[in-house]
């Protein structure tokens, strides 16, 4: 349920997984909520060639199972998957899927937002983007995977 | 003693190298080898209060002693999702 | 973007039309967030032996292009895309996948809770569950469009 | 004059059909058709402050007038989604 790769993503392929995971424990699973990052064609007004997504990968499936686990100690009995893809990417490919199963639907909209959130806060992954005129890596978070606010505030946003 | 470092996305960049070995007096911390990369490759020191470090996979403060032969990663300001 | 289907449902067909849909479209389309309602081995503790889902298929889609409109309103440049099964549905089978498209993350959310909240809502389709020792036609909402405090109660979930 | 009534779900089930055509006097209401339906039908009697209705694909009141002709849908509580 958790994966680093340069093949497409697929939200059918990953559900399925999640799904199965869940199917028989306690109230099984009514609901799954995704989320798919998908390469816009412009950022900041600029046009967009394509990206480049690179990752670390063992320490990013490490950070993946670390959000799992938060997520179930918040969310009992939620399952979450979460595939991160790396390597050059065309408008309109996904970056990243995230799946979230729980029994009812208030739920799983609200662990897959935390997964996003904690994916931006602590994933060692980066993006650089290719324009028509230059290039850019992006730099978002610095990572601190011990940073209780930080956690809080990820909290705060799928919660709200 | 020697250790791997792992340089990513910029870091790499600037480096023009994924990985590197480099030499550190013992004891050390993650922030000795840091200091003793940014001798190799002056263009990482403005990154250096961005940057986060692992330590055999494993998240580390800068403070945390290294062992001859650990891989030691620097992380530059993450943009996944 | 709107159907009423026999066949299986795959979030990652209608993610494609929904992205393909709005990827021109202002700041195009950076987020993608899905629903699937899924089919529970369980209801209130009785086993489920299968579901069937019914609907009254034209008024179902006016009903789909009703939500969209709403949505469009309520969250502008967002795409939205709904379909709904019917027919016989065994456990872990997605009954209605909803994909909603949105240049960043916390809209794409909303509108799919949106979406989710209003089908429940407003959405001429029945479901019939058959347990292992008996079957019952689940009963909710009664349908009422011009429900102005029910629409304002699915903007609230949304945007909460 | 006549109209074309279309049940669904568990009001489907009781009247044992989807679809039938009930005959009522004019002028006509969707309320007057839903009681014709009921001195046939006794069954759904119980139904109606839980019923909605649509005359040819577009949600109506009861107090809607029908024409010689209408589809007219009745629609017990929904549980889509």
């Amino acid at each position: 349920m958790l994966a680093v790769t340069r093949a497409p993503l697929s939200v059918d392929a990953l559900a399925a997984e999640v799904e199965a995971s869940v199917r028989t424990r306690g109230e099984g699973c009514g609901a799954l909520a995704s989320f798919l990052g998908v390469v816009r064609a412009t950022h900041q007004g600029r046009a967009v060639r394509y990206l480049e997504y690179e990752a670390f990968d063992a320490l990013a499936l490490k950070v993946f199972a670390q959000i799992q686990a938060e997520a179930a100690d918040r969310w009992p009995g939620a399952a979450l998957g979460i595939a991160h893809r790396v390597g050059r990417l065309s408008i309109g490919e996904a970056s990243v899927v995230i799946v979230a199963a729980t029994a009812h639907r208030a739920e799983s909209f609200q662990v897959c937002r935390y997964a996003i959130e904690r994916i931006k806060q602590i994933a060692p992954v980066w993006k650089h983007e290719f324009f028509e005129d230059g290039e850019a890596w992006v730099e978002g978070a610095v990572v601190n995977p011990d940073d209780e606010a930080a956690r809080a505030r990820a909290l705060e946003i799928a919660c709200m | 003693m020697h250790v791997n470092v792992r340089l990513f996305a910029r870091l790499r960049e600037l480096a023009e190298a994924e990985s590197l070995t480099v030499e550190v007096p013992t004891p050390a911390t993650a922030a000795t080898v840091w200091r003793a990369l940014c001798v190799t490759v002056p263009a990482l020191t403005p990154f250096e209060r961005a940057v986060s470090c692992a330590i055999n996979t494993n998240f580390s403060r800068m403070s945390q002693p290294v062992a001859d032969g650990d891989d030691v990663a620097f992380l530059p300001p993450v943009s996944g999702g």
